[in-house]
C-alpha cells in the first residue's frame, strides 16, 4: 500500500479532510507532525490547507521553516510527489518548491464558494486520472489565492505547460467572473518541471464523496492511488 | 481607609495597599444598587474589599446572573426525551443515533461589534466557539444573525463590512464551517448593531464532560493565552497609580487571536477524550472570575485561586484586572493533582501554556489570594445564586397597540408587475451571498447543504443521519406582537429545518432587547419568551440553552425586540436532504399550507407602502407542526425535488427565489405559475405578498405528484398545483385573477444577488459619518 | 509642492498582538534569538499635494483619523518628505 | 547595545497593489482628492541587541531576507535607532 503522510502543522484545518480523502482511495494515509524530522517512509506527501502558524506575516511563510518542511524538501528533491492544497500550496512557494506566490484576492476579502476549473495537464502524479480538458467544479475558500509570477516566469511556466489547473467559466455565456482571486493568467495550479510537486488553491479533498455532490474531486486522490514509486524506492524508508 | 482587613474567620480578606476605599460612588460606578450591595454587605458580614466588589458585579451584572430574566426564562420548555443536557451548561446538547450527541448554543456579542465590529464580532465567533468544546464536541458548523442599520448610511455600511470580515476571518482560521445565517436591516439598529453567533458541535454522549469542580485537593489550571488587560469594563476605578492619560491608552477591545484558539480547541478535545481532566471551561465573559466561581457553585465546593501565579500580559497587573480581565482564548480547567504533569505534556504539543493556579477545597469559600495575601473571601455558592432576581413591570406601549390597528396610508410605489423586482432588491430580501461567500462554508468536507438555502445539512462522516441547522428570528413580527413574533421565530426555524428534509429537535436562543426596566421592554420581553415557550412545546423541540442580551439601546431608542432562534434537526438519511430552489425543468410546482393573505408586519408593506405596521399573521401551531411532518416524511420517501417555505416577502417572492435558481447555478430555471384557482378569494396583493406562516413551495417529478398530494391529504395539509418548472435561461410567469406576468429570469437574479454588493462596493470608506 | 508620506500604523500599546507574537516566536526558531518585542502594523506610502509642509501634515492626520488607521485599537505615525 | 528597528515592507513595484487602489478610491471618496500613489505594505518593530549599529543592521536585514520580506514580491527599508 502506498504511504501518504498528511503534514499537520498548528493551524491546519483540512488535515482530516485530505488524510479521509487519501484513505478513501485505499491508501495508508497517517499525520505527520511538523516538528517531525521524518516522514516515516512516505512515498507521498499531502501538504493540507489551513492557517498554519495562524498564517500570520506571509501564508506560509512561517510554516516553511518547520523541522518537518526540511524532510519534505528532501522528498521532493529525491523526485516524491508533493501536493499542496491551498495553504499547502501557498507553503511550496514560500519554500520555493514551487515558484510565485500567492498574494491577497484581488477583491481583497475571502473567498468562498464553487468554481470551474479546466484540468490542463493530466500527467502528473496528481492528475493522471483526468482526460485532458476536464472541467471540474471544485470549491475555493481562501483570502489569500492571487498568483503572480515575474513575467519570464509566468512565460516559463506556460511554455512548460506548467499550469495544471486554471479557472475557466462555466459556460461560454456565464456571467461569472471566472477568476475568483485576480490570478495571473487565471492560474489555479501549477506544477514543477517534473509534475512531482504540485500546488493548486481548490480543495478537491471537500468534493470526493458523492454525498457532497458530484465528486469532482476525486480524481486527484484516484490519481496519486495509481501513482507507483519507481522500483529503487519502493518502501526503502527515506530515513 | 486604604485597605479593609477584616476578622471573621475563614472570611478574613485584605484590600491591597493603596487601592481606592469602597465607598458609595465606587459602589455606584459598579452597576450595584443599594438592595444589593446591602446583600453583599450582609452576606459577608463585613464591608467587601475592591477585589469583592469586583467579583460580585460581575457575578451580579445582568450577563452573569439573570436577574431580570430568569423567572421567564424558567417557563421554557427544556425536558425530553432527546435531550441529553438542557440550560445550564455551557452549551446545550441533545441526542443523535448511533451514541452521537449534538451540542449547540447562540451567544450575543452586540455591544463590543458596536465599538470595534471586526474584533467584536470575531470574538463573538471565539468565545462560542469554545463553549462548544468544553462540552467535548468538535465544532462542526457555524451560522450568525446579523441586525444593522440601513446600508444608506455609511457607517452602517462600515460595521456591516467590518462585522462580517471578523465572523469570516475567525471561523474561516479555525477551519468551522459557516453553514447559514440571516442579516437584517432596520434603523432601530443604527448605533446598535446585532452579532449573535451560533455553534454546533458533535461528540459521543460518553465523551460529554461538564463544567462542575469536584475533589478537595483538585488543581485549578489556565490554559492557553495570557492574561492581559483587556475588556476590563468599568475599570477604571481599580488601580489608584492609573493616570487619566494612561487610561486613555488602555485599550478596552478584545483582540481575537484563531490561531490560539484552534491550538486550544485541539488540545482541549484531547485533554477530554483522554480523560485527563475533571471539568473545563471557557474563560469568557467576566473572565476568570465567573468560571471560577460558577464551576465551584456546580460542584458544590470551595476554591482558592492565586492571581498571582496566572500568567500575564503585561507586569503589575492587580487582581481586581487579573479576575475580571476578559482576554480570550483561555480557558479554566480543574485536574487531579497527580495528571498536571500530563496535561502540560498535551498542552505544550499543541504550543500552550498550563498553569496550575489553585485548588478545590471543601470549606465553599470562594478565596482569591495574590501572591498569598487573601484579598478576597465569599461563600460561593451565594455568589453566584443570591444576586436579587426583578420581575419588572410589563405594559405594552401605546404606540405597538396603535401601529398594529393601522393601515399603510401610502398607495403603493409600484404594480405588480415591478414590485417583485423591488422586493428583491430590497437588502432584507435580497441574496446575502455577499456575506456567506466570506465564509468558508465546505471545510471539514461535510457540508450537503451550504448558506444560501432554507437550512444548511452537514453529514456525519461514517454514519448515515445528517443535522440541519438554522437561525431565525423576524423582528418586525415581533415589534408588532411580541407573543406571536415569538412563536414565529420557532415556526420559521421549524419550517426551514424541514424544508430541507429535517426532523426539529430543540433550539437555543438569542434574546436581544433593550432595557428591560422600561415596561414596554419588559412586555417585549415576556411576551415573546411566552410565545417561544409555546411554539417549542407544540413542537416538541425543547430549549437547551440561550443567551439574553439587555440594554440595546442607542440615543434614538431601543432595538426591535430581536429574540433569534436557533435551531437543531435530524435527517435520518443524509442523502434524502432536499434543496430549495427548483432543480429539473417539467416538475410540478405545489403550494402547501393555506393563504389567507395576512399583510400585517409584511415586507410588502413596509418597502413599497413605507408601513411597518398592521396585525400580523396569528401563527398557527397545529397547522405549522403538520407542513413540518409533511415535509419530512416527503422528503424521506423523496417525493420532493424542492422545498422553499414562505416567510419574509410572501408566496411571490418565494416562488421567485426558488425559479431563479441556487447562487451557483450558471442560470436559473424559471417556472409557469398559474394562481387563479389557489388565491380565487383572496385580494391580490395579500395572495401574493401576504405572510401567512405554515407554507412553502415545493416540486417534484411528475411520477411523483399523486403521492404527494395523497401524502398531503394524510396529513391534513392543504396542497395545491399550480405550475411547472420551467427550462434554463427562462421566465417567471404568472397567471392571476385574469392577468399574466412576466419576468425574465437574468434580470431577476442580477437584482437578487447584485442588492447587496452594489450597496458594499466602497464600504470601508467612513466609520465615523453619520454617527 | 507635493509629499512622500509615510504612515506607520501599529497595533495600540497593551493590544494583543497576535501578529507580532507569532514573528517573534518564528525569528527565535530561525537562531534570531536576539530579537525581540516584535509588532507587526501596516506601513502605507502616499503622496500628497499641499502648499507647505505642515499643511501636508494636518491633511494626512485627517486621512488617518478617519480612514488609515483605527483609533479604537490602532496608533500611527507619519514621517514626511518632499517629493 | 540594544536597537529599535523600523522595517517597512512594501509590494515590488510593478506589482498590482490592490490594497492601495482601494485605499486611494476611498480617500478620493472621503473628499481627499489630493492623495495619490498609495501603497500599502507591513510595517514591522522589533528591538535587537547587538553591538554595534552596522552588525544590528546586517543582522535585521539577514531576518527581513529569511523571513520579514517576500523577494519574489516584496523590498523592504530599514530604519534604527538606539533604544
Ligand atoms: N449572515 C449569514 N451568514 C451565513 N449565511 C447567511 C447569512 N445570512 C443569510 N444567509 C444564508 O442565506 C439564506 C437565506 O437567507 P434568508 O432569506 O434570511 O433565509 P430564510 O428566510 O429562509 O431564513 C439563509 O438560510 C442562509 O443560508
Ligand atoms: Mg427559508
Amino acid at each position: 500500500m502506498l504511504n501518504v503522510a498528511v503534514v499537520r502543522f498548528p493551524g491546519s484545518n483540512c488535515d482530516f479532510d485530505a488524510l479521509r480523502a487519501a484513505e478513501l482511495v485505499g491508501t495508508n494515509a497517517y499525520f505527520a507532525w511538523h516538528r517531525d524530522a521524518s516522514l516515516r517512509g512516505a512515498d507521498i506527501v499531502l501538504l493540507p490547507g489551513g492557517f498554519s502558524y495562524g498564517d500570520y506575516l506571509r501564508s506560509g511563510a512561517i510554516a516553511r521553516f518547520s523541522p518537518v518542511m526540511q524532510a519534505v524538501q528532501r522528498h521532493a528533491a529525491e523526485g516524491g510527489p508533493v501536493l499542496g492544497i491551498c495553504n499547502g500550496f501557498q507553503i511550496l512557494c514560500e519554500a520555493h518548491l514551487l515558484p510565485g506566490a500567492l498574494l491577497r484576492n484581488a477583491g481583497l476579502s475571502f473567498v468562498s464558494k464553487p468554481v470551474d476549473v479546466v484540468v490542463e495537464r493530466t500527467d502528473t502524479v496528481f492528475t493522471s486520472a483526468y482526460a485532458p480538458g476536464s472541467r471540474l467544479r471544485l470549491p475555493v475558500a481562501h483570502g489569500d489565492g492571487r498568483f503572480v509570477a515575474a513575467a519570464d516566469t509566468l512565460r516559463m511556466l506556460e511554455a512548460e505547460g506548467r499550469v495544471v489547473l486554471r479557472y475557466v467559466a462555466a459556460t461560454e455565456s456565464s456571467p461569472f467572473q471566472p477568476n475568483p482571486n485576480g490570478s495571473a493568467n487565471h492560474i489555479a495550479g501549477i506544477c514543477n518541471a517534473a509534475g512531482t510537486v504540485v500546488g493548486i488553491m481548490p480543495h478537491p479533498e471537500r468534493i470526493a464523496e458523492g454525498v457532497l455532490g458530484p465528486p469532482d474531486g476525486l480524481g486527484f486522490f484516484r490519481s496519486l492511488a495509481a501513482w507507483r514509486p519507481r522500483a529503487s524506492t519502493l518502501n526503502v524508508p527515506s530515513r | 481607609m486604604t485597605s479593609s482587613t477584616v476578622t471573621s474567620g475563614v472570611m478574613e480578606a485584605s484590600g491591597l495597599p493603596g487601592e481606592r476605599p469602597v465607598t458609595p460612588e465606587v459602589v455606584r460606578e459598579h452597576n450595584l444598587n443599594e438592595l444589593e450591595y446591602g446583600r453583599i454587605v450582609a452576606l459577608l458580614g463585613r464591608t467587601p474589599t475592591l477585589t469583592e466588589l469586583g467579583i460580585f458585579s460581575a457575578l451580579w451584572s445582568e450577563h452573569c446572573s439573570y436577574k431580570h430574566s430568569r423567572t421567564v426564562l424558567r417557563t421554557f420548555p427544556t425536558t425530553g426525551s432527546q435531550v441529553v443536557q438542557g440550560p445550564g451548561e455551557n452549551a446545550g446538547v441533545l441526542r443523535l443515533p448511533d451514541g452521537w450527541a449534538v451540542a449547540f448554543k447562540i451567544e450575543s456579542h452586540n455591544h463590543p461589534s458596536a465599538v470595534e465590529p471586526y474584533q467584536g464580532a470575531a470574538t463573538g465567533v471565539g468565545g462560542i466557539l469554545r463553549d462548544v468544546f468544553t462540552m467535548g464536541a468538535r465544532p462542526v458548523a457555524l451560522l450568525n444573525s446579523l441586525r444593522l442599520g440601513p446600508l444608506e448610511s455609511p457607517r452602517n455600511r462600515y460595521l456591516f463590512a467590518g462585522i462580517v470580515r471578523g465572523v469570516g476571518d475567525y471561523g474561516n482560521c479555525v477551519g468551522v464551517p459557516t453553514l447559514g445565517g440571516e442579516v437584517g436591516f432596520a434603523p432601530g439598529y443604527t448605533g446598535n448593531p446585532l452579532v449573535n453567533a451560533m455553534c454546533v458541535g458533535l461528540l459521543k454522549e460518553a465523551d460529554l464532560i461538564r463544567a462542575a469542580a469536584h475533589g478537595v485537593g483538585n488543581v485549578l489550571l489556565t490554559v492557553g493565552a495570557r492574561t492581559g488587560r483587556d475588556g476590563i469594563h468599568g475599570a477604571s476605578f481599580a488601580s489608584e497609580e492609573l493616570s487619566e492619560k494612561s487610561e486613555a491608552r488602555r485599550p478596552q477591545v478584545q483582540v481575537g487571536d484563531p490561531f490560539t484558539e484552534k491550538l486550544l480547541l485541539e488540545a482541549s478535545l484531547e485533554l477530554i477524550t483522554s480523560d485527563l481532566i475533571i471539568a473545563i471551561q471557557d474563560m469568557g465573559a467576566a473572565g476568570l472570575t465567573s468560571s471560577s466561581a460558577e464551576m465551584a457553585a456546580r460542584g458544590g465546593v470551595g476554591v482558592e485561586i492565586d492571581t498571582g501565579l496566572v500568567p500575564t500580559r503585561e507586569p503589575g497587573m492587580t487582581p481586581y484586572e487579573i479576575l475580571l480581565s476578559e482576554s480570550q482564548e483561555r480557558m479554566l480547567v480543574v485536574s487531579e493533582p497527580h495528571r498536571v504533569a500530563e496535561i502540560q505534556a498535551v498542552c505544550a504539543k499543541w504550543e500552550l501554556n498550563a498553569t496550575p493556579i489553585g485548588h478545590v477545597t471543601d470549606d465553599g469559600i470562594y478565596r482569591v489570594r495574590h501572591h498569598g495575601l487573601v484579598v478576597a473571601a465569599i461563600p460561593g455558592q451565594r455568589l453566584v445564586d443570591d444576586c436579587p432576581m426583578y420581575e419588572p413591570t410589563a405594559r405594552e406601549g401605546d404606540e405597538t397597540k396603535a401601529l398594529r390597528a393601522a393601515l399603510p396610508a401610502a398607495a403603493p410605489k409600484a404594480g405588480l408587475q415591478d414590485a417583485l423586482p423591488l422586493l428583491l432588491d430590497a437588502p432584507n430580501l435580497a441574496s446575502k451571498r455577499w456575506v456567506y461567500e466570506q465564509y468558508d462554508s465546505t471545510v471539514q468536507a461535510s457540508t450537503v447543504l451550504g448558506p444560501g438555502g432554507d437550512a444548511g445539512v452537514l453529514r456525519v462522516p461514517g454514519t448515515a443521519f445528517g443535522l440541519a441547522v438554522t437561525v431565525d428570528c423576524n423582528s418586525r413580527l415581533v415589534a408588532l406582537d411580541p407573543y406571536e413574533g415569538g412563536k414565529a421565530a420557532v415556526a420559521e426555524a421549524a419550517r426551514n429545518i424541514a424544508c430541507v428534509g429535517g426532523r426539529p429537535l430543540g433550539i437555543t436562543d438569542c434574546l436581544n432587547f433593550g432595557n428591560p426596566e422600561k415596561p414596554e421592554v419588559y412586555f417585549q420581553f415576556r411576551e415573546a419568551c411566552r410565545g417561544i415557550a409555546d411554539a417549542c412545546r407544540a413542537f416538541d423541540t425543547p430549549v437547551t440553552g440561550g443567551n439574553v442580551s439587555f440594554y440595546n439601546e442607542s440615543p434614538t431608542g431601543a432595538i426591535d425586540p430581536t429574540p433569534t432562534v436557533g435551531m437543531v434537526g435530524l435527517l435520518a438519511r443524509v442523502a434524502d436532504r432536499v434543496p430549495s430552489p427548483f432543480s429539473t425543468p417539467g416538475d410540478e410546482i405545489f403550494v402547501l399550507g393555506a393563504t389567507r393573505g395576512e399583510l400585517g408586519g409584511s415586507a410588502y408593506w413596509a418597502e413599497l407602502r413605507d408601513f411597518t405596521g398592521g396585525r400580523p399573521a396569528r401563527v398557527d401551531l397545529d397547522a405549522e407542526r403538520r407542513l413540518q411532518r409533511l415535509l419530512v416524511e416527503a422528503a424521506g420517501r423523496r417525493l420532493l425535488r424542492s422545498a422553499h417555505d414562505c416567510s419574509e416577502g410572501g408566496l411571490l417572492v418565494t416562488l421567485a427565489e426558488a425559479a431563479i435558481g441556487g447562487a451557483y447555478a450558471g442560470d436559473g430555471l424559471g417556472a409557469s405559475v398559474d394562481l387563479t384557482a389557489y388565491g380565487a378569494e383572496v385580494p391580490l396583493d395579500g395572495l401574493l405578498f401576504g405572510e401567512d406562516g405554515a407554507r412553502a413551495v415545493v416540486s417534484a417529478a411528475p411520477a411523483e405528484a399523486r403521492r404527494l398530494v395523497a401524502l398531503a391529504r394524510e396529513h391534513g395539509v392543504p396542497i395545491a398545483r399550480v405550475g411547472l418548472v420551467g427550462d434554463t435561461g427562462g421566465t417567471l410567469e404568472l397567471r392571476v385573477a385574469g392577468q399574466t406576468f412576466s419576468w425574465g429570469i437574468g434580470a431577476l437574479r442580477q437584482t437578487y444577488f447584485e442588492a447587496i454588493p452594489r450597496r458594499m462596493q466602497h464600504p470601508d470608506v467612513d466609520r465615523s459619518a453619520g454617527e | 509642492m507635493s509629499f512622500r508620506v509615510h504612515v506607520r500604523v501599529m497595533p495600540r500599546e497593551g493590544l494583543l498582538d497576535p501578529q507580532g507574537q507569532a514573528v517573534e516566536h518564528a525569528l527565535g526558531a530561525l537562531g534570531f534569538a536576539d530579537a525581540a518585542e516584535v509588532r507587526v502594523g501596516r506601513a502605507i506610502e502616499l503622496e500628497v499635494a499641499a502648499p507647505t509642509r505642515p499643511e501636508a501634515e494636518a491633511r494626512v492626520r485627517e486621512m488617518c483619523d478617519k480612514l488609515l488607521a483605527n483609533p479604537v485599537t490602532e496608533d500611527y505615525l507619519l514621517e514626511l518628505e518632499e517629493a
